[in-house]
């Protein structure tokens, strides 16, 4: 299931949705990524007030569908769910939920892990970081897209 | 043929969408990438380091060497960074 | 921090709770443990209709302690979260919630898995499965003390 | 010292925890299991294959060689299921 929105989630809500009347799980591994008070680019570490959250509303759809139907053929029977934010968030704002519900707990760490790697170099959002004085795009991270080819091998 | 542009590439070339027929000569994305920056100005600007842009073809990542049709739907934007 | 209580818990709300104020977390990484309705055993696979959580709770306590100074020994600076629910508990119901934030996602993951597979190993709890007819302790898993073990080599 | 029995052991013993001052000639957590399956009934079938039962002495695993003195907390129990 995925969802895209600018409001807030919540997360136990969601989680308690997700496996509501299923009796053959387990368990649920959840990522909850948030807003942090500092820049993501590693030089400057400066501090941030806000962060805007663009996207190419049809193709993330596309995308983390076939995120999820990945991860469907990899782990067989999982229960998965993807919210993302869009638009302006301030520091300690939750930006995304990643949860995968199923009968035991390493196939839902390890989908719910592989889910969040390839959204991070495959779903279209780009996030522009607000200063104290100026704003800028954050860039990728090489090790973003290492951890994402990682799952490749495998 | 339509054109989206994101993030920074929204930005300098101050477009978020166009209607363009295929150019004369132009047959994959390589080809439109420079048809765009030839415009100038902002488009310049915005495909000046071809290495720092991304393309998707009807909402699929792909390289510059694929080939455009004008029912095509093709966006230009930076890496992703979402999540 | 450890919490272990008969009631229920509200997950959203506890990561909610545990991230609170902290402006330098960028994920949480959470796990919740579920009551499944088929028995552990796997010889059996048989239908259940409860189960009673034993536990010793000062070694409870002691052990669940040091599980998340290992965590936090092991990848420095992290919030952890841990409740465990005991009494008797039917299908569906949730048991336990394990929760890592982290400044980045990868140590979120990491850490609250290693705390899920030492808890199986060394927390005193003990899961009785109440069936149609009979009822009976759930045997540990060779495969849970395997995974503890990994731990170690790392 | 104190004594703790915990799931089926409970069950076995009939006991979730007694006091009992370490008996002559135990110095170890082995002395005292079997000791304590020399009681016969409940204790012998608790105690009957001792490779199913695991130890705690002060709130510690602890291997059956470990020694005992009569200000410990000892507990008696199968292998852990939580989580």
């Amino acid at each position: 299931m995925i969802r895209i929105q600018t409001k807030d989630f919540d997360a136990g809500a969601e989680i308690k949705n997700l496996v509501s009347g299923k009796g053959n799980i387990g368990g649920v591994c959840s990522f909850i990524g948030l807003v942090r008070d500092f820049s993501a680019s590693e030089q400057s570490g400066e501090k941030i007030t806000a962060m805007t959250l663009e996207h190419y509303p049809a193709m993330t759809e596309k995308q983390l569908e076939k995120i999820e139907t990945q991860a469907q053929e990899r782990w067989g029977s999982i229960e998965t769910l993807i919210i993302h934010r869009v638009g302006r968030l301030e520091p300690t704002a939750q930006i995304v939920l990643v949860a995968v519900a199923a009968a035991h707990r390493d196939v839902a760490f390890e989908a719910a892990r592989f889910i969040m790697d390839i959204l991070k170099t495959e779903a279209p959002f780009w996030k522009k970081e607000e200063g104290p004085t100026t704003s800028k795009w954050v860039e990728a991270k090489a090790s973003d897209i290492a951890k994402a080819g990682l799952w490749e091998k495998k | 043929m339509k054109i989206l542009y994101f993030a920074w590439l929204k930005e300098k070339t101050s477009l978020a969408e166009e209607d363009l027929s295929l150019p004369c000569g132009v047959s994959t994305v390589a080809g439109l990438m420079e048809y765009l920056k030839n415009r100038g100005g902002g488009f310049a600007d915005a495909f000046a380091d071809s290495t720092l842009v991304r393309v998707a073809v009807n909402m699929e990542h792909v390289q510059t060497s694929h080939p455009l049709n004008n029912a095509d739907e093709v966006a230009f934007f930076p890496p992703v960074t979402g999540g």
